[in-house]
């Protein structure tokens, strides 16, 4: 296995002719790599390029060491890529129970186990008790849970997660905080977007900063914790005022 | 280019200016099969004078009324306006050609010949110069029908017909006849065209009477005939038959249902003048059925209209003495002799058809001819067309 | 007005616009687009008008035939394309006026200065008839209680005999003189039919561009937030089902003058789907594309059958007419007219150049 | 004084799940209040209640001591209510200036048709959208059609289109979520510096920025309201922490 | 006929009837209630159906009964229609294929429509083309069309071979759209296809197999409707109509909701003819209307 888990090399996309990536290049090598950046810079549409979600007109994408630049979604995830959208984009029309039923055990892990609809309902409870209301009459918060746990059950080496922390309480988002480390330290590899700056730094072990559709900076996460200055150069705000 | 071979060369058909000639027929929809018919019959009258009248070439133009009155004036203008045509044969459904005839005076140089269209209006209760028509009028074919029905011993009779103006005129036609003569009507179901499930109509037919006069078209009468004949109904009652119920394009799917229903038409599937058996020999070996009316009746129109010609030596342009001229000519057409009355509509032969089978095919056989059967029948015109026109309650003899 | 966004830096727009007024720079640009398109207008008008002095009879009739066609597709467009509404009643508003007209002068012989406000009112009122049934509906089921509307409307026009004449129709309808000029006669029912049109597409244009016609699109994209933010939703789209009525009512009197007759074919299977081949392949989101349409779809139908007849002897226009739609719809999603069609952007990109500018379509699309 | 908003006994079930139970709560008008509770607690769908969006199986809903239980939405907003939604609401199809201007266009306290809207009033309307736009951080995105906007500014326009009008109660869903730390300082001041005429409550799971805006803050968990109190109050209650803010969770 | 057994009749012709728009109406459930493609071009396939079936059945007919007359006495003509009805589902699933690759360019509902429309006129004018327009019906075998004494009165033995297709059609419709996994898959996909390509599923080819399936029960429909019901150019919109007045009757996309709404036109078409004879033409119109006027979601359909 390639130490490489996915690499990005000078990616451009445009929307019509507005260049939205302007040439993007990143390795992530396992852990927890972080994104940060201000709205509409183009931490999306980088996770999408990489599922292969819209169109690269520049630029290599590879994983584990292969190309998958430009290849169907469906090949993406099939190489082991995990995906956690941006505004959850769970299917209304099944059932919590169907949305699992539907993935589990189609891919299997690479080793170990892998993940269980039990294993799911463990994760976040609140779906178990909530496993015969179609989806799309769950509250926001269970929604996103039921979207990271449907690509956890994809058994993914490397999962893409858009923001999952948006819309969850905190007395979610801390547990989550643990289980993705422990993912990470079981060995899958995360990349992270993430506007919720506490979560960022809690779980990142490398953080690089996305401005105007290139990478600003990186910087390591206890470094942009403590350096309040650091943090309002690169994000425009201190964490704590 | 033009004026220099007619100088020069002797002056044959092609360098002649050709007559041009347009055909409108219902040629998509339901009617399609008919339409494409009459355009065959059409075709095959003019290709006996080697699309060739007094030794100018003969130009057809095809257009499709698509059965929508508003189509068939945009058609006719299309061909009169656009292509130059001088005389159009059609169109074939009642409303097209109504509304041509109404609006056949924006065509002063040119000529219509209806030929298929039954609106009995179009030579009556107001007659357009330019207007003719040579196939026949609703009632016209089922007058004698309901005259023999009469004479068959029936006294009770009802009716399953589709509920639009040319049924009506079957239906009056019949009527107008057997109720004179003592018959009654007891029922009668008015169905809306395209209906497909005839079940609880069937369900309903009164056990009492004699006949069932039916007047359908198309997969109309197929869903009928079939339906009477699942529920087991088709064998204990005599059925009479509609001009369309009971022609060519029916016999070819359902034939033995149909085996000795009495129709009434001015066309049949076995005559013995030699027009009709050229004319079937020709289709046999086109299309491998037998004509259908629409066949006969759009050919008939293109033959009246060669005759014509040629007696006025192809000067189409002089259109006085073309349209004179159509009214005096007479002929033996495949479904018998023709000739026009004074309102511009054809007086034929018409013929009560019974299906039998011959050499394997399913034909109408006629059982009965009365000749020279005039849009009004034997009643006075004058009276005839002071009458209310026919619609669902007119006439009326419940008994 | 291309606004590229801009990711140098997101504050240097603010700067920017500061500078001038949205209102300001909105008017700028809707003046612009005005003085265009009354050149643009000017320049499709004037041939026009004048095109009888070049044309053949038939050929001015069948641009008579496209507009009124075109006028439909116009008032189908107006509700789909600005308000979400698919409606394939156009033909019933269309059928009754012209029915008005046709017996009031035919029936009751009133004078032409009568049955055309008739006409007119009597399509408002069977729109507002319609719409009171049919705007809770959305979607597909707006679509198919409308078919079923048509279909009543078209039973109503059959069964009714003693007036409407039924299956027949009515037919022969006299034609009015306009200053000493028969509408019966191509070129002067051409020359109105030209003028109703382009008075009904400026007069649509100007609504559209109203508060009224932002509403409209503010409905088509989420009626839900339209209510959350205190509009009558149900109302608002009411009025436009009337409006539209309007125009295809406009389009009926034409249509019946045109043809000299109407019956219930006007609700036929064919009449109503010509209209909404013109709507589409001019484009559901543009209204000017309707008119268009209506006159392409005209001249390809008249052009088709009459060809296919005299090259291969074969009256199988439909199945041209379904390919090239089938085509239409997948090329040029927005029609044969739109500057985004897929065809261009093929172009572009082949010529190296990237598609259109999508902040610039969200204002162009009327 | 009567009250903003005042809520008897509101209970809302689907199916065999009780979302919102018997819930009473008062709001004076002027009043900044957060709603809290962990996911599923029934807080949109309290908040769907009061503004018609769903009707609940009982219970009593009065608007500035007006009984509007069985009001439609419109007639709420026409008594000025006002609210954002957790997923984003856009016309997307219009430009970010359209959508704005629906906003600001709104039939306020009347209802009437946007058709008697005269065009006098539309200068100053337009006024209203550029300020609008600059406050929620949209300015240069203006003539962006709503559908080529990233997450984070549709969240951004979907602020804006509530504040587009004078309003006396506003209802916001979670406002800072997918919002970045800048652009949520950026709404912190605009929602600190909006009229005191309006009542405002705010469903946000961000406690920093909740406890930062407002004076008063209830709590609810499986549909009730299990606490009530001031920002300090509430990040201290035990029985919070448990059930909302987690072992981590100080504020 | 006394009027206890005309009710009888009236009621079984209703529940007849309802069960072949039943089976009509299933193909397009099928891709709709999956795929949410509002298929325009469902009656022209079902026409298509009709005219392979009756070709491929009398020329099967026709080959047996000169080849191995013995063998198609004893079959009474059921290995032609059973061949039909094959190459009838046949020839609906090519051209649900056709559909697919066409409808994949297009993005939209109302584009989608539009291009079924399209197809629908061609296809429509296609088979005028190859068959010509005269009316046409398929024959049943004998083995399940001979009457059958219902209380006395002997009943179409066809018309219960419908009751039953309908009822397996049923069942099968449900199993798969909300028992299978291919029904979970595909509903995801309809609601969010690139999600479902997201979690590494190959969504296109899965759309394409609930076409051709949808195409081949149109087509299927199309040779046991020929059988009942005779088909002619023009019959493909009647056929599109009423089948799209069925399922918006019941619901859009509810399979419970075709069947009540198949089961309710049936009835109301037969008793309406039986009573109210004068009102046939408005009765499938009106009771749409009247259905939708105070359910706009139809019966069984859900406010999205
Ligand atoms: N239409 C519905 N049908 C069935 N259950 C529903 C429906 N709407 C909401 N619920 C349920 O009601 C509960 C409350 O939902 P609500 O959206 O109000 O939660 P919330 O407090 O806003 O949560 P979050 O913070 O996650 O947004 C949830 O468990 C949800 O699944
Ligand atoms: N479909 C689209 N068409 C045109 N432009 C788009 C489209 N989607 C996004 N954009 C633009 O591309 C830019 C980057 O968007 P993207 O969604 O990647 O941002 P982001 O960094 O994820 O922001 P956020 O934090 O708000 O989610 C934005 O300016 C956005 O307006
Ligand atoms: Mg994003
Ligand atoms: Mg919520």
């Amino acid at each position: 296995m390639s130490a490489e888990l996915l690499a990005v090399d000078d990616l451009h996309v445009y929307y019509g002719s507005a260049h939205v990536l302007q040439g993007i290049s990143l390795t992530h090598r396992g852990g927890v790599l972080g994104l940060l950046g201000r709205n509409g810079m183009g931490k999306t549409t980088l996770a999408r390029a990489i599922m292969g979600l819209v169109p690269v007109n520049g630029g290599t994408v590879s994983v584990g060491g292969r190309a998958i630049t430009n290849r169907p979604p469906h090949r993406v995830a099939l190489e082991g890529v995990g995906y956690v959208p941006q505004g959850r984009e769970i299917f209304p029309s099944l059932s919590v129970h169907e949305h699992l039923q539907m993935l589990s055990g189609r891919r299997k892990a690479r080793g170990g186990d892998g993940w269980t609809l039990q294993g799911v309902y463990d994760m976040f409870p609140r779906l178990r008790e909530r496993h015969n209301v179609s989806a799309g009459h769950l509250s926001g918060g269970e929604q996103q849970m039921l979207a990271i746990g449907r690509a956890l059950l994809t058994n993914p080496s490397l999962l893409i997660m858009d923001e999952p922390s948006e819309g969850l309480a905190p007395v979610i988002v801390d547990p989550l905080i643990d289980k993705l480390r422990a993912l990470a330290d079981s060995g899958m590899a995360i990349l992270l977007i993430e506007q919720n700056l506490r979560m960022a730094t809690a779980v990142a072990d490398q953080l690089l900063i996305v401005s105007s559709g290139r990478i600003e900076a990186s910087v390591a996460p206890k470094e942009l914790e403590d350096d309040d200055q650091l943090q309002h150069d690169l994000l425009g705000v201190t964490m704590k005022a | 280019g033009a004026a220099l071979a007619l100088a020069g060369a002797p002056a044959s058909a092609q360098d002649k200016e050709p007559i041009r000639i347009g055909v409108m027929s219902s040629l998509s929809g339901a009617f399609a099969q008919m339409g494409q018919d009459g355009v065959d019959g059409v075709r095959m009258a003019f290709d006996e004078v080697n699309n060739e009248i007094a030794g100018r070439p003969v130009e057809l133009f095809v257009e499709d009324s698509a059965m929508n009155p508003s189509t068939a004036v945009e058609k006719t203008r299309a061909l009169v306006n656009r292509d130059g045509a001088q005389l159009v044969l059609g169109p074939l459904s009642g409303a097209a050609g109504l509304a041509v005839k109404n609006g056949a005076d924006e065509f002063p140089n040119a000529t219509i010949i209806v030929a298929g269209s039954a609106a009995e209006d179009i030579t009556m209760r107001g007659i357009a110069p330019n207007v003719f028509r040579t196939s026949y009028t609703g009632a016209q074919p089922t007058f004698p029908l309901g005259n023999y029905a009469y004479q068959q011993g029936y006294r009770k009779v009802a009716i399953v017909a589709e509920d639009y103006a040319f049924p009506y005129a079957q239906v009056g036609g019949f009527m107008k006849t057997f109720c004179a003569l003592g018959g009654t009507v007891t029922e009668k179901f008015w169905v809306p065209i395209g209906t497909s499930d005839y079940s609880s109509i069937v369900a309903q037919i009164p056990q009492d009477i004699d006949a069932l006069f039916v007047a359908l078209g198309g997969t109309d009468a197929v869903n009928f005939i079939k339906q009477m004949d699942q529920f087991g109904l088709l064998d204990q009652i005599d059925i009479l038959g509609g001009t369309v119920t009971v022609d060519g394009t029916q016999l070819a799917s359902i034939g033995p249902l149909m085996e000795g229903v009495v129709s009434g038409s001015i066309m049949s599937g076995q005559l013995e003048n030699e027009a009709f058996k050229e004319l079937d020999r020709k289709f046999q070996e086109l299309r491998g059925r037998p004509p259908s009316l629409f066949v006969e009746n759009y050919y008939r129109a293109a033959k009246w209209a060669i005759l014509a010609l040629q007696d006025i030596e192809g000067r189409i342009e002089d259109q006085e003495a073309f349209r004179e001229e159509l009214l005096q000519t007479s002929f033996q057409a495949p479904g018998s002799f023709v000739s026009f009355d004074k309102y511009h509509n054809v007086v034929p032969d018409v013929y009560l058809n019974r299906v039998q089978k011959v050499d394997g095919q399913w034909r109408n056989v006629p059982i009965r001819t009365y000749s020279r059967v005039s849009q009004f029948w034997t009643f006075d015109p004058e009276e005839y067309q002071a009458a209310p026109p026919y619609d669902r309650d007119t006439p009326s003899c419940p008994g | 007005m291309t606004t590229t966004p801009s990711f140098s830096d997101k504050r240097a727009g603010d700067a920017a616009a500061a500078t001038d007024s949205l209102h300001g720079r909105l008017r700028a640009i809707s003046a612009r687009r005005v003085r265009r398109d009354l050149l643009l207008g000017l320049l499709v008008l004037v041939p026009a008008a004048l095109y009888p002095l070049v044309g053949s009879t038939f050929h001015v009739q069948l641009l008579t035939s496209g507009l009124i066609t075109g006028l439909v597709a116009m008032s189908f467009s107006l509700l789909a394309g600005f308000s979400g509404m698919v409606s394939l009643a156009q033909m019933a508003f269309y059928g009754i006026a012209a029915y008005v007209v046709a017996i009031g002068g035919q029936t009751y012989g009133l004078p032409p200065l009568a049955t055309v406000p008739l006409g007119l009112l009597a399509a408002c009122l069977l729109a507002a008839l319609f719409g009171l049934i049919a705007v809770r509906s959305s979607g597909i089921y707006f679509l198919i209680m409308t078919l079923a509307l048509l279909q009543m409307f078209f039973g109503v026009a059959m069964q009714w005999q003693s007036v409407t004449g039924g299956y027949n129709g009515i037919s022969g309808i006299t034609r009015p003189e306009l200053f000493g000029l028969s509408l019966r006669d191509a070129v002067p029912l051409y020359l109105l039919t030209l003028a109703v049109s382009a008075l009904a597409y400026v007069g649509l244009r100007w609504l559209l561009q109203t508060p009224f016609g932002l509403s409209l699109q503010g409905i088509r994209d989420r009626p839900e937030r339209m209510r959350a933010l205190g509009f009558r939703v149900q109302l608002h789209r009411w009025l436009l089902m009337i409006l539209s009525g309007l125009v295809a009512g406009m389009a009926g009197i034409l249509g019946v003058y045109y043809h000299g007759v109407v019956s219930p074919d006007v609700a036929g299977l064919t009449a109503s789907l010509l209209p909404l081949l013109a709507a589409l392949v001019g484009g559901v989101s543009s209204l000017v594309g309707g008119l268009l349409g209506g006159i392409f779809i005209t001249v390809l139908i008249s052009v088709v059958s009459a060809q296919m007849q005299q090259w291969f002897n074969s009256s199988h226009y439909w199945t041209v007419i379904g390919i090239f739609f089938m085509a239409v719809v997948i090329y040029c999603p927005n029609g044969v007219f739109a500057t985004d069609s897929r065809i261009r952007v093929l172009l572009a990109r082949a010529l190296g150049r990237r598609g259109g500018d999508d902040a610039d379509t969200a204002q162009q699309r009327r | 004084m009567t009250a903003a908003l005042q809520l008897h006994g509101i209970t809302r079930q689907f199916g065999g799940v009780t979302a919102v139970s018997n819930v009473d709560l008062r709001l004076e008008p002027g009043e900044r209040c957060a709603l809290l509770g962990p996911n599923g607690a029934g807080k949109t769908t309290l908040f769907n209640v009061i503004a018609g969006d769903i009707t609940p199986s009982s219970g009593r809903i009065e608007l500035f001591g007006e009984d509007v239980t069985r009001h439609t939405v419109a007639a709420r907003v026409w008594r000025g209510l006002r609210r954002t939604y957790q997923k984003s609401a856009l016309f997307d199809q219009l430009s970010v200036a359209e959508n704005l201007f629906l906003g600001a266009l709104g039939p306020g306290g009347r209802g009437h048709l946007t058709v008697t809207h005269g065009l006098t009033a539309q200068r100053q309307r337009w006024r209203v959208v550029e300020r609008t736009a600059d406050r929620v951080g949209l300015a240069d995105r203006l003539m962006t059609p709503a559908h080529a906007l990233s997450h984070g500014e549709r969240r951004q326009l979907e602020i804006g289109l509530a504040l587009g009008q004078e309003s006396r109660l506003i209802l916001l869903d979670e406002p800072a979520a997918g919002l970045s730390p800048d652009e949520r300082t950026t709404l912190t001041e605009l929602l600190k510096g909006l009229s005191r005429d309006s009542a405002l409550v705010m469903i946000e799971h961000d406690m920093d920025m909740a406890l930062a805006l407002t004076e008063r803050v209830v709590v609810l968990s499986d549909g009730a309201l299990v606490a009530e109190g001031t920002p300090d109050q509430i990040a201290d209650d035990p029985m919070v922490r448990e059930v909302y803010l987690g072992a981590g969770g100080s504020a | 006929m006394p009027s206890y057994f005309q009710f009888v009749l009236t009621l079984m012709n209703g529940l007849t009837y309802g069960a072949l728009l039943f089976v009509i109406a299933s193909g397009f459930t099928l891709v709709f209630g999956l795929m949410r493609v509002l298929n325009l071009s469902h009656g022209a396939i079902y026409l298509l159906g009709g005219y392979v079936g009756y070709t491929a059945s009398t020329t099967v007919s026709q080959l047996l009964a000169r080849s191995v007359p013995a063998l198609h006495q004893a079959a009474g003509g059921g290995f032609g229609w059973l061949l039909g009805v094959l190459a009838a589902a046949v020839a609906g699933g090519l051209v649900a294929l056709v559909l697919q690759r066409l409808i994949r360019n297009v993005h939209g509902d109302l584009a989608q429509t539009l291009l079924t429309l399209g197809l629908a006129i061609t296809i429509g004018d296609l088979c005028l083309w190859i068959w010509g327009g005269l009316p046409l019906t398929l024959d049943a075998p004998d083995a399940i069309s001979q009457p059958v004494r219902i209380a006395g009165i002997p009943y179409p033995g066809y018309r219960l071979f419908v009751i039953g297709f309908a009822v397996l059609t049923g069942v099968g419709l449900y199993l798969l759209l909300f028992r299978s996994q291919l029904g979970r898959i595909i509903r995801a996909g309809v609601d969010n296809r690139e999600m479902v390509a997201a979690v590494g599923i190959n969504i296109d080819r899965l759309f394409l197999t609930v076409f051709i399936l949808g195409g081949a029960l149109t087509g299927v429909s199309g040779a046991i409707g020929g059988t009942y019901l005779a088909f002619q150019p023009g019959t493909d919109f009647d056929i599109l109509t009423v089948a799209l007045f069925v399922v918006v009757i019941g619901g859009l996309g509810s399979l419970l909701g075709s069947s009540v709404g198949a089961l309710i036109v049936g009835l109301i078409d037969s008793f309406g003819r039986a009573y109210f004879s004068e009102l046939a033409i408005f009765l499938l119109s009106g009771t749409v209307i009247l259905v939708l006027a105070f359910r706009t979601q139809g019966l069984f359909g859900r406010a999205n």
